[in-house]
């Protein structure tokens, strides 16, 4: 199968810390990937590089859109990473708190309209009507996350379940190919968990986008991903499936040697 | 609807009737119109004008007043910005004043000036000093009772080169319209005089309120200049000639009337002593310049302050003309102000068709034993 | 070379002087945030007040040593409770909201401390002794650098090392590190955060009312608009510095007023402040945190 | 119990005012004749006064308090009692058609003066809206405004000098030429954030003004250019009064003209992309805004109004001088937008009409008129931080919107 996302030998150094260490990872067509590992391992510097917000200091990344050319992303703004159709959430979220919801998922449809200073000026029919389907397209997909009651809420009053769909709502009005989720099921109850887990499949199924995810908790991360990359002291440590994974030696031993350790 | 239409009337009528009505109605009295900086960092510049405004006017109304009728004063801060001097202009015009005292500082008098000029009313300032509100020919309803800059600047220049016959000159400037506007005709009579007389060394604008000066001071020593021509107000002057004092430089320092301040003296103490200083002629023998500061210290209780002189002539010059031209009409007055001498705190005075006063003019200062004395 | 040591100097008073408003703008900053206008407003209390204390004492007759050090105190106290009064009424009841209101408060603080002195002192310049002596040990130098100077250059660099003292090795300073770094967390482990930055404006305007005394006796005069324009360059010198940073906002003085001193020197002053300004926007687009200020990305 | 415990307040406050202001208010040294005033009267003054002025003070800020703490206790967020106002069209268009009504017949009722003062604040309504584009939609601190004014008001000043040009001609080149400056200055500076950004457009503020001030052959310098012609109305020969009424109208038809461009520009996808940059830098470009791209036609569009103020101030004043664009009058403007109420076009209207008739109608209280200037400026920062009206953010219709099911 063709790897949407490629990425071979990345570095990244802070000073002289040396945060990433020679990674390879890909994520192939229709797939669920995770990126696992403890604390500090890594994992946002590595979504962080790949999206364009560092520049890594050693290594390519490439992309390959289906239907579309294979391409390097090395160098590429995180604008220019999201228009060609990756899109990501954050750890700690970052709504646009001020702005309704419905607003920030139009926000996420902004790199694909057009419209210009002299248009909105103007207003003319097709600014007119790019913005009215800009709004019902991005209430049909508030209605997909499951966020249509909270439409003209402001993001900011939002529960902070709703909040974490809300993320992932305006990087689907991105139109990508693959989404990258940081730890998405981060401070969630069981209930919230599960429909995030349904949520996760239903957007592969239905939409083809594919999927990178950290994340902490296991029991999700066993549960949805086909394939799983494990992350020690910006090290890659292990990949395979989840069965794999759950018997690798190395893996436990990072993830028990930390716990025996505290 | 029809309702609609006859409000719109009515509104249309009301509105013409305040148009043209503003100015019919003035008639009863004499309005002098007192414009200058009241408030703000620049008011020490422009509340002794209407102390003098006050002053001449209460005299005058005691002797039963101009062509029989009262004189009202109208007093309006500008505080020397250009934009307020327009809005302080209308202001005035639309009170229908007759004639203004002021305004003080030369910008502001150039952006209210046109405004007087198309309602014909004549603007005299006791201090604005900029050369081309004479000698430009675009305001013939501009009168001053203070010599302009390049006078100004020609005394500097000829004391420096005749009387000190110093050689060397470093021009300073403060970088504000009256100073480097100063410093410039001091530059171009310098260079008039040819390579062999006089030298500009140095020719700089200084950077206002700066807390030290050390780097200019030290390139004034460096050039050589034997003295300094500065242009500017004396809080500068008086750090400038502190630091060259204390880095024992002897440098001749020359400067203008915004430097011939007491306070300069206050402020640099000791090291005021020597320097020159251009101002209005001394009018300290004058019987009605002396008659005017005591005037002055009965009603506020102090000394009068900047231009005080300049203002009290002004005032007088003007009131005379409406009377000598037997009415507030525009072109009468203007002839009065020609022809009629009229006696002053500055000597006797007529104007003349740019509009400088004949008859007042600079005389140079230097500070002796903590005080300024006319040099002979 | 002479000349060059000459602008050296100079240089180094302007910078001196920069650096003692500047670091309680910096102080101020790293706390709160807030670019404190009415900082400049603060130093010409400072003087104010010195001037004032020395006119009156001079009258009585007292000894010049001990009038500089009352007064000295006397423009420490008062500044210090000016800046602490202007905090609490002006700053402290708009924490929480939008980042530039308080600005525009502290805006209107330095408008109104400029007319309140206006109005209830005067609008002229006013001539401040130089309460100083002259060293003996200096004269040979005397037309290089005078005693007045020397004790600028010492002061400012007394009050860094003390500051740095004070924020590096004590427990106040460990709390105000701490509610520079993250207000809400500093308040949850238990420091007092109203304190922290009451104390911050307190040390602040000391610094500033110190200054006010050097620098007015330098000059020779006061008015009540000099702390404008030196608290916009000592503004500048702490952003070129990187602005939070104590040795930052000194450093940053003292190459903006060795920048200015030099340009006035060699080139032109005509275009001293626009070649001041340039030059700080030129070491911004290179280093956009300041000199010394550390590299603040956000953490994503 | 509790009034004797807030008198007790009171006191201590009014004695910490007596003993602040004591050298200062108290003691003034005549350095003439050496001998010092004890304005002891002054004292009990700021006594009595702060110890009122305590008691209003602490009320406020309680009932300030207890208003926030309502809102945030309600469930659903409550429009404030003036929002309602202003979204409620029963209200709007009324107040709209008396606004318009007084704004056409204005100058026939006034005085040449009023006139003068109104057509200043409506120049100051066009640059509040057009830096509030910059500070209050982009977030983009910017304390160097004036410059572009200054651009506009020498480019018709200088055009007309030296080649004569009109001042319908200069208007849109003086936009035009702003804009540029907009563009040159803001490329290297943008990446630079909050406060830094803020020193640097300072800076690039304070460099216009001195260069106006020091070039002398280019701009004539500090002495500045005089007889300016005020704007032509096909050749018709004006009086004064005449053309003070036309440039109001022209004031009014472009503060008009701003708030239709201005209000589109925030309901459109740019302005949706400002709003966002204000809220969120980093999630602003990983939702594919090009950072640099958005800023910059922020600050240049914020420049080019600030550009048309300048002609239109060169040609009402007929005179200018580097000296009307200081650092104050950027400060000016910024307090415009944010007492208005950032992002709020009906507040910076308000912010400009209070900014710049306050002073002139506080005329009457003549030395004490900055005072209660700056006081105003504390007082209303503290008990109305978000600004006299806050923005509302426009909801949008659709298939299945709530609006459209119930409007209420």
């Amino acid at each position: 199968m063709e790897s949407v996302l490629d990425i071979k030998q990345l570095t990244m150094d802070f000073g002289g810390l040396r945060a990433l260490d020679h990674i390879d990872l890909d994520v192939k067509a229709g797939e669920i990937a995770a990126l696992i590992g403890p604390n500090g391992a890594g994992k946002t510097t590595f979504f962080n590089c790949v999206t364009g917000i560092y520049k890594p200091t050693e290594g390519d990344m490439f992309i390959c859109p289906p239907g579309k050319k294979r391409e390097r992303i090395n160098g590429l703004k995180p604008n220019q990473v999201t228009e060609k159709g990756m899109a990501r959430t954050f750890q700690n979220i970052r709504l646009f708190q001020n702005m309704t919801v419905l607003e920030n998922v139009m926000m996420g449809r902004h790199c694909r309209m057009r419209a210009g200073i002299p248009g909105a000026i103007l207003r003319n029919r097709a600014t007119r009507e790019e913005e009215q389907r800009v709004v019902e397209e991005s209430y049909a997909i508030l209605k997909k996350i499951g966020l249509a009651e909270f439409v003209n809420e402001f993001a900011k009053n939002l529960p902070y379940g709703a909040q974490r769909r809300l993320e992932i709502a305006r990087a689907m009005a991105t139109e990508p190919f693959l989404l990258l989720l940081d730890e998405p099921a981060a401070g969630m109850n069981n209930q919230e968990t599960k429909e995030l887990d349904e949520l996760i499949l239903r957007i592969r199924s239905e939409e083809k986008i594919s999927i990178l995810l950290i994340e902490h908790d296991m029991k999700l991360v066993m549960s949805l991903s086909d394939r799983i990359f494990v992350m020690d002291y910006g090290r890659k440590i292990a990949q395979g499936t989840p069965e794999e994974i759950k018997n690798n030696p190395a893996v436990i031993k990072a993830y028990l040697g930390e716990d025996i350790d505290a | 609807m029809r309702h609609r239409i006859s409000v719109v009337a009515l509104t249309a009528m009301v509105g013409v009737f305040l148009l043209f009505g503003g100015t019919a109605l003035a008639g009863d009295t004499i309005k002098l119109g007192v414009a200058g900086p009241h408030s703000g960092d620049l008011a020490s510049y422009g509340i002794p004008t209407v102390h003098a405004a006050e002053l001449v006017v209460k005299d005058i109304n005691a002797k039963g007043g101009v062509l029989g009728k009262k004189v009202e004063l109208l007093v309006e801060d500008d505080v020397c910005k250009p934009e307020v001097a327009t809005n302080t202009a209308t202001k005035l015009v639309g009170e229908g004043v007759n004639v203004v005292l002021g305004h003080i500082c030369s910008g502001a008098t150039k952006a209210a000036l046109g405004i007087y000029k198309e309602a014909k009313i004549v603007v005299m300032s006791p201090s604005a000093t900029n050369p081309s509100l004479t000698q430009s020919g675009e305001y013939p309803n501009f009168f001053r009772t203070i010599a302009s800059d390049d006078a100004q600047a020609k005394l500097e220049v000829d004391f420096a080169l005749n009387t000190l016959k110093v050689k060397k000159i470093a021009v300073l400037h403060d970088k504000g319209d009256y100073g480097k506007g100063l410093a410039e005709y001091a530059k171009k009579f310098l260079e008039a005089a040819g390579p062999d007389k006089a030298e500009v060394v140095l020719f700089e604008g200084i950077t206002p309120g700066a807390v030290d000066y050390s780097a200019i001071v030290q390139k004034i020593k460096r050039k050589g200049a034997e003295a300094v021509i500065f242009g500017g107000y004396h809080p500068e002057a008086s750090k400038i000639v502190t630091q060259m004092r204390k880095k024992k430089m002897k440098t001749i320092f020359i400067s203008d009337d915004g430097v011939k301040d007491d306070t300069f003296i206050k402020v640099a103490k000791k090291y005021a002593e020597g320097v020159y200083a251009t101002g209005p002629k001394d009018v300290s023998k004058n019987p009605l310049a002396i008659k005017a500061r005591e005037e002055h210290k009965k009603a506020y209780g102090s000394d009068p302050g900047a231009f005080y002189d300049n203002a009290y002539a002004a005032a007088l010059a003007l009131l005379n003309a409406i009377q000598k031209a037997g009415s507030t009409d525009y072109d009468a007055i203007v002839k009065a102000l020609r022809t009629n001498l009229v006696d002053t705190p500055l000597g006797k005075i007529k104007f003349d068709k740019r509009g400088d006063a004949i008859g007042v003019g600079f005389a140079m200062y230097q500070v002796k034993d903590g005080k300024y004395v006319e040099v002979k | 070379m002479d000349y060059f040591l000459e602008l050296f100097l100079g240089g180094l008073t302007r910078g001196s002087i920069y650096a003692l408003i500047a670091l309680g703008y910096t102080m101020v900053y790293g706390i709160i945030e807030l670019i404190n206008f009415a900082h400049g407003e603060i130093y010409m209390i400072g003087a104010f007040t010195a001037l004032i204390v020395i006119s009156v004492l001079t009258m009585l007759g007292w000894n010049q040593l001990a009038i500089l050090a009352i007064a000295t105190l006397a423009a420490i106290v008062w500044s210090s409770a000016y800046g602490f009064t202007a905090e609490k009424v002006a700053y402290k009841p708009l924490r929480g909201a939008p980042r530039l209101s308080p600005l525009i408060s502290a805006i209107g603080v330095s408008l109104f401390l400029q007319n309140y002195v206006l109005l209830a002192q005067t609008s002229d310049f006013l001539p401040f002794p130089n309460l100083i002596p002259d060293f003996k040990f200096l004269e040979p130098y005397e037309g290089i650098v005078r005693s007045t100077e020397i004790v600028i250059y010492v002061v400012t660099a007394a009050v860094l090392v003390i500051l740095t003292v004070l924020i590096k090795f004590t427990k106040l300073g460990k709390a105000m590190r701490a509610t520079a770094q993250d207000r809400d967390m500093a308040m949850l482990v238990g420091v007092n955060v109203d304190r922290v930055i009451s104390f911050t404006f307190i040390v602040g305007s000391a610094t500033a009312a110190l200054g006010g005394v050097l620098i007015a006796s330098h000059i020779g005069q006061i008015n009540f608009y000099i702390g404008f324009i030196a608290g916009i360059k000592a503004f500048v010198a702490a952003v070129l510095g990187g602005i939070g940073s104590m040795p930052g906002a000194v450093l940053g003085s003292l190459v903006l007023g060795w920048t200015e001193s030099f340009f006035t020197g060699y080139i032109s002053s005509d275009y001293e402040d626009v070649f001041a300004f340039l030059f700080l926007v030129l070491i911004l687009i290179f280093r956009p945190s300041g000199i010394l200020g550390r590299a603040n990305t956000d953490k994503v | 119990m509790n009034t004797i415990k807030e008198l007790k307040k009171s006191f201590l406050i009014a004695l910490w005012f007596m003993f602040l202001t004591f050298p200062i208010m108290v003691i003034k040294v005549n350095t003439v004749e050496q001998t010092i005033d004890w304005r002891w009267n002054r004292l009990a003054m700021v006594g009595i006064f702060s110890f009122f002025a305590s008691w209003i003070w602490r009320y406020l800020l309680q009932r300030k308090e207890m208003g926030q703490k309502r809102a945030e206790e309600s469930e659903t967020p409550t429009l404030t009692f003036q929002q309602r106002v202003l979204q409620n069209p029963k209200f709007t268009r009324p107040a709209l058609v008396v606004i318009c009504i007084f704004a056409a017949i204005f100058p026939f009722y006034f005085s040449m003066y009023q006139v003068n003062i109104m057509t200043t604040a409506l120049i100051y309504v066009i640059l509040g809206l057009g830096l509030n584009i910059v500070v209050g939609l982009a977030g983009l601190l910017d304390l160097g405004y004036v410059a572009f004014y200054a651009v506009g008001a020498y480019s018709y000043a200088l055009l007309n000098v030296h080649f004569g040009m009109g001042f319908w001609a200069c208007l849109p080149i003086g936009a035009g030429l702003a804009m540029l400056f907009g563009i040159v200055l803001g490329f290297p500076v943008l990446r630079l954030r909050g406060d830094y950004l803020a020193i640097v457009t300072l800076g690039f503020g304070e460099i216009i003004r001195l260069i106006l001030e020091n070039w002398n052959e280019f701009s004539f310098g500090p002495s500045g250019i005089a007889n300016i012609p005020r704007p032509g109305f096909f050749g018709i020969k004006m009086s004064i009064h005449q053309s003070l009424i036309y440039i109001y109208f022209i004031m009014v038809a472009m503060v008009i003209f701003t708030i239709f461009v201005v209000r589109r520009l925030q309901d459109s996808r740019i302005g949706r992309a400002w709003i966002a940059l204000r809220e969120d830098e980093v999630a602003c470009q990983a939702t594919g805004i090009d950072k640099t791209k958005t800023k910059l036609s922020a600050f240049a569009l914020g420049a080019t109004w600030a550009g048309m103020g300048g002609v239109v101030f060169a040609a009402k004043t007929t005179f200018i001088n580097p000296a009307s664009f200081t650092i104050w009058e950027s400060i000016m403007i910024l307090c415009i937008v944010v007492l208005g109420g950032m992002g709020s076009i009906v507040g910076v209207i308000f912010g400009a009409g209070i900014l710049i008739l306050l002073p002139e109608y506080l005329r009457a209280f003549s030395e004490y008129r900055m005072l209660m200037f700056a006081a105003a400026l504390v007082l209303m920062m503290v008990f109305r931080p978000h600004g006299i009206i806050s923005a509302v953010r426009r909801t949008y219709q659709f298939e299945g919107s709530p609006e459209k099911k119930a409007s209420s």
